[in-house]
């Protein structure tokens, strides 16, 4: 694999992938916001300053293509074409989400966009996404499963088993850890031995390093693997280091006995805001003229105002629901 | 109808299945050698892409199963014994059981975990285990446990086409046992209880392996004139109530034969089920033959002392006759 | 005497019990700044040594308190959320418990595996899960669930005293609930039910967060003149059947209240027992109150409608009362 | 580490070594014979062949390390000086046994001389060692605890966990993987991705490969690696590759529809007999005189003897220690 060889994007992929980071920054910020009015049921983690990962991966994915996610999936969700307001109608708890209100923000979903799922159980995507590659290698019409996961995911024995698995049968699976520093309050290196991509190595699958706050490096990187899979040559394992800007979960300060990390660590990732970074790219590329950048700005603000407004008013389940979906 | 072991009657229905559907799959460990003869020649008749070894890797398998149906396959996932479900629990209890709900039923599940469970061949505790109170427990996975070889080619073919999660759990100790399996395409439906004697005196619902120790002593107490109802109920969850709580309306009395420890057992579900729903008819104590609350012993002996037999059945039976209403302890008034 | 929340109750049982005995040791995800206060100063007081975080990984986690407590040490292994028990569940089930048995009583194992259980907080079903009724069918794993402050401090301080695999799980409703803990070394034996309310007329077992629920029941019925006797067994593995049994001679009516799904509950075992060794006392049908078996929704409407409430409990003691014994259906004659 | 510098072992050790593959080898052939005459009562599975992994590493163990073992634990049991009568016993299902014939020959365990237990799950004794060199870190008495598992054992996700645990904490652990090309009846390249040892390196654990039919050759590698665990170093992995002559089970023949491997390869291996080879060793290192061969042999026959002829005449469990030993 020779990512950095590939070329830039075109115009249209690289608008979109902006436009699509733009949107989970602000679906993201805003869900941050109302966390502190106390209006949301359930826990929420953001992924703010990550954005760059499933966008970047994402799009080289279409909706026939699977993708499994994790506890902070809102941007998998949104990355690979979920609905923001049946988003949030769905971490607010309403029949319309798009899980009926009964999944929340852990569970976001879409089957018909090929979202297989945010997920509780850390690593809980992973098995689920093999299941998927096994179904895409079978139709054999190119589809592609991709897992996300964290770098606390990447210790759950189950990633071995997936690559070993994936590496003996040439699934079309791509791995993709969001190295984002933490496992919840944990230090990658307190509880995480060597590289998390090496660990591909062994099977002879690549494992690729990759800077995960450059969304063109991880598009490169994340379509070589995807042409690769597609072509029936196997899995990869994609290692993005980025990191997280907000808290593992929205208001930890109100519980936890102390800071574990430095504000100082925080500030220097928001330097390198993947955002702030895609943005130079387009201008000094010349990909996008001054007034696209705002035409995309006022889309994402009108997207996420409906995403915010319509489903507050939206009713919740009905109490017969509560009862139903267990069985087809 | 043909007289078949219960291992080949499951052979038959995953062929026919397979046949019958291209988007069935079957993937486990050694699957094409096949460990107990029930998945033997699959592999050449429908090729290594649908029929899979797995590596000793249950945690995946399990999870795979439920991403391949939900991505439109009819998956069967062979996981050996049933302990190995254990090894495979969290994507059957955290993913399998709830994703379709989680996700408001945009999805259909079509799979069936099959495997090999229960002791009576010195397998020693860790291949010997019968799981099936944690899994009805989950609220998500049918369970089901056939007691002949015509209920396993019906059960496990019903199994495979249903569109949800499914435990199927064949008794070690029936593999190898024959029994008449009628021919073509048959079919028990889930949640269907099957009264493999009729009588009117007792009821006794017996589990798995546990229907033929059941009949047995039936046959016996039938010489002493005593007429029992033994019902199978096949699908443990959900399990058919209305059949159970119809004979015991009859009869008045319950017995539950159950292989799995008593603890949260089938048995004991079944009790509390009847003691809710059918208490005014009820004659007698409910009395449950269960496995004891222990791993299972290795020594022949030590084994066969644990496993309910037709002896512990028949004095179970004799034991709820003896008991009239009232006739015991009366309640303590203060 | 004390007031203070569960969790402070549980973290003074910890460190007590670790100044107390230096072959206690911890460790679990995040244990150090602890997510939920239990295990807050732990690391400070004893030393990165005895209290360690570990990776997310369940699969060995549950594996090495086995080793670690065959080795010497007592271990309490914090598991987080109770959902996660299915992912490290091999070693709970195939090893924990089984393996003083298999190797024919040659070792104990001391180990407390905690997790904070059940709903309330909207969190979903993968974090919501009452999981008990597959611990106590394993037979070798001792469960035990408090109600208040005060039996956490205690329950938790003999868990880790015991020389056997306890899985210890805090309702998650409760943890922040204040309630007067005595001073000093309070222990709970495990194995003993306590009756938080006394009264004759009926008998209602209430596990966990189910508690609380069931006192405030027994309050709104005790002004209509009904007395309920609110037993919490405490343990659920192995479970205090004499308590139970002795007060439902008294009443000679049951309820139970468990947080569980329905299936294979707590619930379910508490009636199966009384309906096999008190029937002769018993008025009425046993009645459970439990989650329907269903994924624990999300949406706080519904998340409220599944989990039972003081309504549901008064519902099921009213109902209780006004079924006499052979005032319903009577047994069908042929 | 340099293990192939480390100088051979002393007279003494060696022939003690000789000796306990010669006891494993005959007390499992007799097993072999024993099983065609439908005495035993559950299944066994005979490490003949693989004899020199389990005594090159036991060689530097005594009664205070830990092994945990697998469901072809013999060897183990033996290596690591458990007492033969006693495992017949057991095996037999007799309350003489080691574990009152609880336990079977899947589960065989002396705890009061470090073994752990022979396992029924594959990988189940990986959590268990790992806990039990948590405990020898902790007595700080330099312990070490030793895994063994299979090729088949080494797709199991739990040996990936404790890898990386093991490497963060520095735990006295050996990680022994006996690749005798089979999991089951699935030749290892059908399941396994790869090399098995090189799973160890991205957690920067030390991964060596070992002919496993060469007591000597694991015997140094082995040392080297217990000497560093017990100064502290941490856990180390070790792949001895090696070969079972014997079924994956007794009687496998009778139910299964067909071979899974050529009676060519077993020859092969055959000619690769670690016990000939050890015994030609012996004798050109000048370490054994010829009678010392001799009565070597025949304190084994002894042994074995006895082991198969006492057990056979004590009695069964009495029937209520069925109810015992669940709880202390
Ligand atoms: C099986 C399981 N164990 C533990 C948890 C609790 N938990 C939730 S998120 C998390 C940390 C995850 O870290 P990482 O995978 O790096 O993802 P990140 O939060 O950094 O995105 C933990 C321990 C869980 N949800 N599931
Ligand atoms: C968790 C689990 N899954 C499956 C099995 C069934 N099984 C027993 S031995 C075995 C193969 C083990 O292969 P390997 O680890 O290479 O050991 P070997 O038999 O070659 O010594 C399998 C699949 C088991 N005992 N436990
Ligand atoms: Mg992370
Ligand atoms: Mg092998």
């Amino acid at each position: 694999m020779n990512a950095m060889s590939s070329p830039d994007p075109d115009p249209a992929v690289a608008l979109e992938m902006f436009q699509r980071m733009l949107l989970i920054r602000r679906m993201e910020e805003r869900l941050g916001e109302v966390v502190t009015t106390g209006e949301l049921p359930g826990p929420v983690h953001l992924c703010i300053g990550q954005e760059a990962v499933s966008v970047g991966v994402c799009a080289h994915l279409d909706d026939a293509d699977w993708i499994a996610s994790t506890h902070r999936g809102h941007g998998h969700f949104l990355a690979k074409g979920g609905d923001p307001e049946k988003m949030i109608a769905e971490i607010f708890g309403r029949e319309t989400g798009i899980c009926g209100g009964k999944g929340g923000s852990m569970h976001v979903a879409d089957f018909s966009r090929g979202i297989l799922g945010a997920n509780g159980i850390v690593g809980g995507g992973i098995g689920i996404a093999v299941g998927a590659a096994l179904a895409a290698q079978l139709d054999g019409q190119g589809r592609v499963a991709v897992a996300f996961f964290g770098d606390g995911g990447a210790n759950q024995g189950v990633i071995m088993e997936a690559i070993n698995l994936a590496a003996i049968w040439k699934l079309p699976l791509l791995l993709v850890c969001e190295n984002n520093g933490f496992s919840e309050f944990s230090p990658t290196s307190t509880v995480t031995a060597g590289e998390i991509a090496k660990r591909a190595e062994p099977f002879g699958v690549p494992g690729i390093v990759v800077d995960g706050n450059d969304v063109l490096a991880v598009w490169r990187v994340a379509g070589e693997a995807v042409r690769r899979a597609r072509s029936g040559a196997g899995p990869a394992v994609i290692e993005a280091r980025t990191y997280r800007w907000r808290g593992h979960v929205e208001t930890e300060k109100s519980f936890l006995s102390g800071p574990y990390r430095e504000d100082d660590e925080i500030r220097q990732w928001q330097a390198r805001d993947p955002l702030a970074a895609m943005e130079r790219w387009l201008v000094s590329a010349g990909a996008m003229d001054p007034s696209a950048l705002d035409r995309i700005r006022a889309t994402v603000a009108a997207t996420v105002d409906s995403a915010y407004t319509r489903p507050l008013s939206d009713a919740y389940p009905a109490g017969e629901s509560a009862f139903q979906h267990m069985f087809a | 109808m043909k007289k078949m072991r219960m291992i080949q009657a499951i052979n038959e229905a995953l062929t026919e299945e397979m046949a019958r559907d291209s988007r069935v799959i079957l993937f486990g460990e050694d699957v094409k050698i096949s460990l107990f003869g029930d998945t033997r020649g699959l592999a050449d008749r429908f090729g290594e892409n649908r029929v899979r070894n797995t590596p000793i890797s249950e945690t995946v398998m399990t999870g795979a199963a439920v991403g391949a149906a939900a991505a439109g396959y009819r998956v069967v996932c062979h996981m050996m014994f049933a302990n190995f479900l254990y090894t495979g629990f969290d994507a059957i209890a955290n993913q399998a059981a709830k994703l379709r709900y989680m996700t408001g039923g945009q999805i259909r599940l079509p799979i069936v975990y099959m495997a090999v469970m229960g002791a009576g061949r010195s397998a020693g505790a860790q291949h010997s285990d019968v799981p099936y109170p944690a899994l009805m427990n989950l609220g998500g996975i049918k369970v089901v446990v056939p007691s002949t070889p015509a209920d396993a080619k019906g059960l496990l073919k019903a199994s495979i086409r249903d569109d949800n999660p499914v435990v199927f759990l064949q008794p070690a100790r029936r593999g190898g046992e024959q029994g008449d399996v009628p021919d073509g395409d048959i079919i028990v439906p889930l949640g269907v209880a099957d009264i493999k004697r009729a009588g009117g005196d007792v009821t006794v619902v017996a589990i798995g392996a546990m229907v033929r120790t059941t009949l047995r002593a039936a046959d016996q107490l039938a010489k002493e004139g005593v007429e029992v109802e033994v019902i199978d109920p096949r699908t443990l969850f959900p399990m058919d109530t209305a059949t159970i709580l119809a004979s015991v309306r009859k009869t008045g009395r319950l017995v539950v034969v159950d292989e799995a420890r008593t603890t949260c057992s089938a048995a004991s579900e079944i009790a509390a089920t009847v003691a809710e729903q059918a208490f005014d008819c009820l004659e007698a104590p409910i009395l449950r033959v269960t496995v004891r609350d222990v791993a299972m012993p290795y020594s022949p002996p030590l084994e066969k002392l644990v496993i309910p037999d037709e002896q512990s059945v028949v004095d179970a039976v004799r034991k709820t006759l003896s008991t009239g209403r009232r006739s015991g302890t009366q309640r303590v008034t203060q």
